[in-house]
């Protein structure tokens, strides 16, 4: 694929994961499947990022929804064979509880905490929002962290009131195994409150440099069907349901629930990169190396 | 008092080892079985240990505590000759008792050489010293002094009449000579059936 | 005992349970669609690894500079935790093929190892017998090495059938391919269904047991037909 | 060809960086706490599994009964991948003991298959001599049946071993233990730090090879030494 | 034309199984080997067969192609009469030939069961129809005739004389009539060294 110009390209391969960050696409992959996208497609959903960064670099792919940090890491470690185009995710990390003490990050003082996503962007951004609210968050709570959010939403069930940290769609199914849980505190919502112009980032659309600089028209296009499809998604929740299941993305009945609360959106150009900038800033601030070593250079967003 | 084994008879498969066979051997006596190969002697010998069961017939007065020089020599290829005697000694025999009566015989050079390196003669003897040390009221020995040279023969033909006195023996042998040297009753086993018909000579 | 009440409320599902949903599942058509899917794959690996660990321990038996150059990459291939090398699998074979391939590096050392044992345990006796007689490489293979190394053999299958199904589907719920076994088990994870994630372990259980005992009935019958001449 | 290459530029290290950053690792007191932390634990899975494996095996040779028994048990835990019960291990051991249990899992199956042919196929004439001279089980232990497994368990333990660290890591990489060496190699894959893993991963199989050939060299000088009685 | 062993000198170990022993043995005849168990001839056949290398001395003359009934039988276990014969037999040997000749000794019966269940003395004939069918110009007879009975001894030994009309034949034995029923050359090895002493009688 690496050398092909506009008219040379039969489709633009487009990949997703498993999870929150490919459900935006789904009407643009519904529109594929019958014919009637603007430009021809070829989506295809992977379980786990490593499958899908060796192929994007390889030029089998041209343009995948990935994690924020690993569009980051990615960038740094390949000297730069990629761009960020567009936010697709924002964040979707949620403190549930099991009770009605906790309403606000405050609320969360001399509690415990139990956790997923150590070393991730879960820790670093509960650690920044803790703090930016005068928390310490080595003090003046316990956090537990687990690997797994089975092994949480099985705590939360034994205790009569229990916190925890939970990613979607995890929240989603929990409250399916535990309907007593609630949502208490949306992380993005305190991030946003903070002002600063970041966003918690979760979900990024990236594409190959390469691709990018010889196919401007057809990532503008791409870009454009894909701010349709997400506004689409947002708007048509169930139809879009059963295109996240019909996709193998996940099953239906929990998207049907889960995309209110999955954060999908759209952003590009200039904000998408005061957004970004902030957030990589506060892992790199925490961890480094979670963004791949510093701080991504121009280089590394699209110019809107 | 006597051992006796009535009508006996045993197949293995197809094949008919024993054929209805009977015998009397006396207590505390020795006794030769002589009979053509395959006629059955091992088989015989087995049943009468206990180790197989017969298809008809029985035995009747076997003592309880039993040793024997198998066909062949049975023994724990890596351990040495003192290890495979003491293996089926009681605790009270010691050791020098063991190395006494491998020495007795010819052995005294190589009593704690794994037994894969002694010679066939060699090994011969240490299953000959086991079977005499083991505790027991009867002793089955199936063709015992095969790879013996004469000489050492005698030496442990004399060694074996001296420790099982007063038990009984059974020996299958397949030469009268030895059979008549030893002086005892003579039990000759027919060619069993099938076979008769294309018995040697 | 807290932990102990605590797993068993989070079972949340009594045996009926499962055998219901199993039931169930087995109606379908995908159902059978992933049995075939995971059973083809795991099963391949597992068929190229006896075949490869076989030839390799014969060929480290007859020449020990062989045995001493393999040395080192069975070790790594035995002990290198998948976590390390999972984004290469991923490059050079995507996740279709990650199930075949983790597979085989499960039970290619086991084969080996025990092959190779087997064949070394050989009786000096026979060997010189074989070589007295000047038996050709051939017959002493059918004579000599086969007979002997049957019962490593046994053993070694009987156990790489079972871990070859416990890597092959681990490598699946890594990798995700759709329609695999794996994909359900991940998903009956992660929506915390412990019904549906019972019943696809007993299919995995019952898959390995069932081509474990046909395919240890099948070669010791053939072990036996080839004494048979 | 592409893949390759692709493989090698992802690496993005050269062997000469992993022995720097090994070096390197290696001269930091926390470096050999994660190393005795998973060998610690790891270790000790292995040698349970020996324990149990080999209890079991004899138990099953001697009653028929406890090894029809212990069939399904055997191959569901050689099969049943480890996603299916991860989560009661993490309730019921914790992430610590995670490793610990997981490695066991991993050998007992193999240590107990292997022992159990290596006793089955004891010699019957030598098993009709000790029922005629009334060997007490004691000595048929350590006369016959501990010479009879001796190549079976050195080749279950050749094998047990290398895959007893390969399962044990993984099963860190999933809990995540803190101080462990599956820590260390989690954070080297989620930070795309080519270097640490593959400088970990090369701890990890020069562990197992170590703890492999000392081992083994133990236990063929022990079993050597028992025969010189 | 003959075959000369030299000054051959052998020792395991600590052990000397053979200390600087000479012989010469006529090419196409047969010749006994007797000597007191343990004296080192199983060790000579050894050397002998090219199975081990003389630690000093040399052996002229050897032919290449040799064949050999071992002192243990060495068999292949699980495998029937006929294939343990085929298994060191040249392509163009029949089967009905095969057949033939362990029928002529008595074998008839048992063709095609695994020689495991078969008896001593059916086995050791196996062993020497194997080695009387298999393409040689010596044949290595380790107490060939053990574990016979005197009719089916007769029987085989004539088989053998007929079958190695012309080959090199070297028999060790025990039996001092054997050797001189055969015929043949005797050659008598001493005890060696440190056995001598106490070699018995
Ligand atoms: N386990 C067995 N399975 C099948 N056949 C057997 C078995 N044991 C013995 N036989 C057969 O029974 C017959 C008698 O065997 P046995 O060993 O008792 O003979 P024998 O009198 O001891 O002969 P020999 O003097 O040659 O040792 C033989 O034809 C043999 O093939
Ligand atoms: N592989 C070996 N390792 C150590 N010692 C050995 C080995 N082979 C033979 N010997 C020793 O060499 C000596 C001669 O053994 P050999 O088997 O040649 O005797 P032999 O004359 O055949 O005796 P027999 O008539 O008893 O068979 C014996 O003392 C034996 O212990
Ligand atoms: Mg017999
Ligand atoms: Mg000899």
């Amino acid at each position: 694929g690496i050398g092909k110009t506009d008219k040379e390209i039969s489709a633009v391969r487009v990949a997703g994961l498993k999870g929150p960050t490919s459900i935006g696409m789904v009407k643009m992959m519904e529109d594929a499947s019958i014919g009637k996208s603007a430009l021809p497609y070829e989506f295809s959903i992977f379980g786990t990022a490593d499958e899908v960064t060796p192929k994007l670099l390889q030029g089998e792919l041209d343009i995948a929804a990935v994690p924020a940090n690993l569009a980051s890491a990615l960038y740094n470690n390949t000297d730069g064979a990629i761009q960020v185009i567009a936010i697709n995710t924002l964040g979707v990390i949620y403190i549930t509880e099991v009770g009605d003490s906790v309403h606000s990050l405050n609320d969360l003082r001399g509690k415990t905490i139990y956790a997923t996503g150590k070393g991730t962007t879960p820790e670093f951004g509960l650690r920044y929002l803790l703090a930016e609210n005068g928390i310490d968050p080595d003090k003046d709570i316990t956090i537990e962290w687990k690997s797994e959010a089975t092994e949480i939403v099985a705590l939360l069930k034994e205790n009569e009131s229990g916190i925890a940290l939970l990613p979607q769609p995890y929240v989603f199914a929990a409250k399916a195994a535990l309907p007593e849980l609630r949502v208490a505190v949306d992380l993005d919502e305190e991030w946003t409150r903070l002002e600063n112009g970041s966003r918690m980032v979760t979900g990024v659309a990236i594409a190959r440099k390469d691709f990018i600089e010889k196919n401007p028209d057809l990532i503008r296009d791409f870009l454009a069907e894909y701010k349709a499809s997400t506004e689409y998604v947002n708007a048509n929740i169930s139809e879009s349901a059963s295109w996240v299941e019909k996709f193998g993305i996940f099953q239906a009945e929990v998207a049907e629930k889960a995309i209110p609360y999955c954060n999908i959106t759209y952003i590009d150009g200039s904000e998408m990169r005061t957004a970004m900038e902030g957030y990589l800033n506060v892992l790199f601030e925490q961890n480094p190396k979670s963004i791949g070593g510093k701080i991504p250079d121009d280089g590394f967003y699209r110019a809107g | 008092m006597e051992i006796r084994v009535e009508n006996i008879r045993k197949r293995f498969g197809e094949k008919i080892a024993i054929d209805c066979f009977s015998a009397v051997f006396p207590v505390g006596g020795t006794t030769c079985i002589m009979g053509p190969s395959g006629c059955g002697k091992t088989t015989l010998l087995r049943l009468m240990m206990g180790l197989i069961e017969p298809d008809e017939g029985t035995i009747i007065g076997m003592p309880e505590r039993k040793s024997a020089v198998f066909q062949e020599d049975r023994l724990c290829e890596n351990f040495s000759s003192v290890a495979n005697v003491r293996l089926v000694c009681d605790p009270h025999v010691t050791r020098e008792e063991i190395i006494g009566n491998l020495s007795e015989i010819g052995l005294g050079e190589s009593l704690f050489a794994p037994v894969h390196s002694l010679s066939g003669g060699m090994r011969r003897r240490v299953a000959i010293v086991r079977a005499i040390l083991a505790e027991s009221d009867i002793v089955f020995m199936d063709e015992p002094y095969k790879g013996l040279d004469a000489a050492l023969k005698k030496q442990v033909v004399s060694y074996v009449q001296e420790h099982t006195r007063g038990k009984t023996v059974l020996i299958v042998t397949h030469d009268e000579k030895e059979a008549h040297d030893l002086g005892c009753g003579i039990l000759l086993m027919p060619a069993n059936g099938p076979e008769e018909d294309k018995a040697p000579d | 005992m807290a932990a102990l009440a605590l797993g068993r409320s989070l079972l949340l599902v009594s045996p009926l349970d499962v055998v219901i949903r199993l039931a169930r599942l087995s109606s379908t058509g995908s159902f059978w669609a992933s049995v075939a899917f995971s059973f083809f794959r795991i099963c391949l690996g597992f068929l190229a690894a006896l075949s490869a660990g076989m030839v390799l321990a014969f060929l480290a038996a007859r020449v020990k500079t062989i045995e001493i150059m393999l040395w080192p990459y069975m070790a790594a291939v035995k002990a290198t935790p998948v976590a390390s090398f999972i984004i290469l699998c991923l490059i050079w074979i995507g996740s279709g093929g990650l199930s075949v391939f983790i597979s085989f590096l499960m039970v290619l050392p086991i084969i080996y190892t025990n092959v190779l044992q087997g064949l070394h345990s050989f009786d000096p006796k026979m060997e010189e017998m074989a070589t007295l007689f000047g038996v050709t490489p051939l017959r002493r293979l059918y004579y000599f090495h086969i007979p002997q190394i049957r019962p490593f053999l046994l053993s070694a299958c009987g156990v790489a059938i079972g871990l070859s199904w416990k890597a092959g589907i681990a490598a699946e719920v890594i990798g995700i391919p759709s329609g695999s076994i794996g994909e359900r088990l991940y998903e009956a994870k992660i929506y915390f269904s412990s019904a549906d994630l019972f019943a696809w372990t007993a299919v995995v259980v019952l898959l390995s047991i069932g081509f474990e005992k046909m395919f240890v009935a099948l070669m010791k019958r053939s072990f036996d037909q080839m004494e048979k001449i």
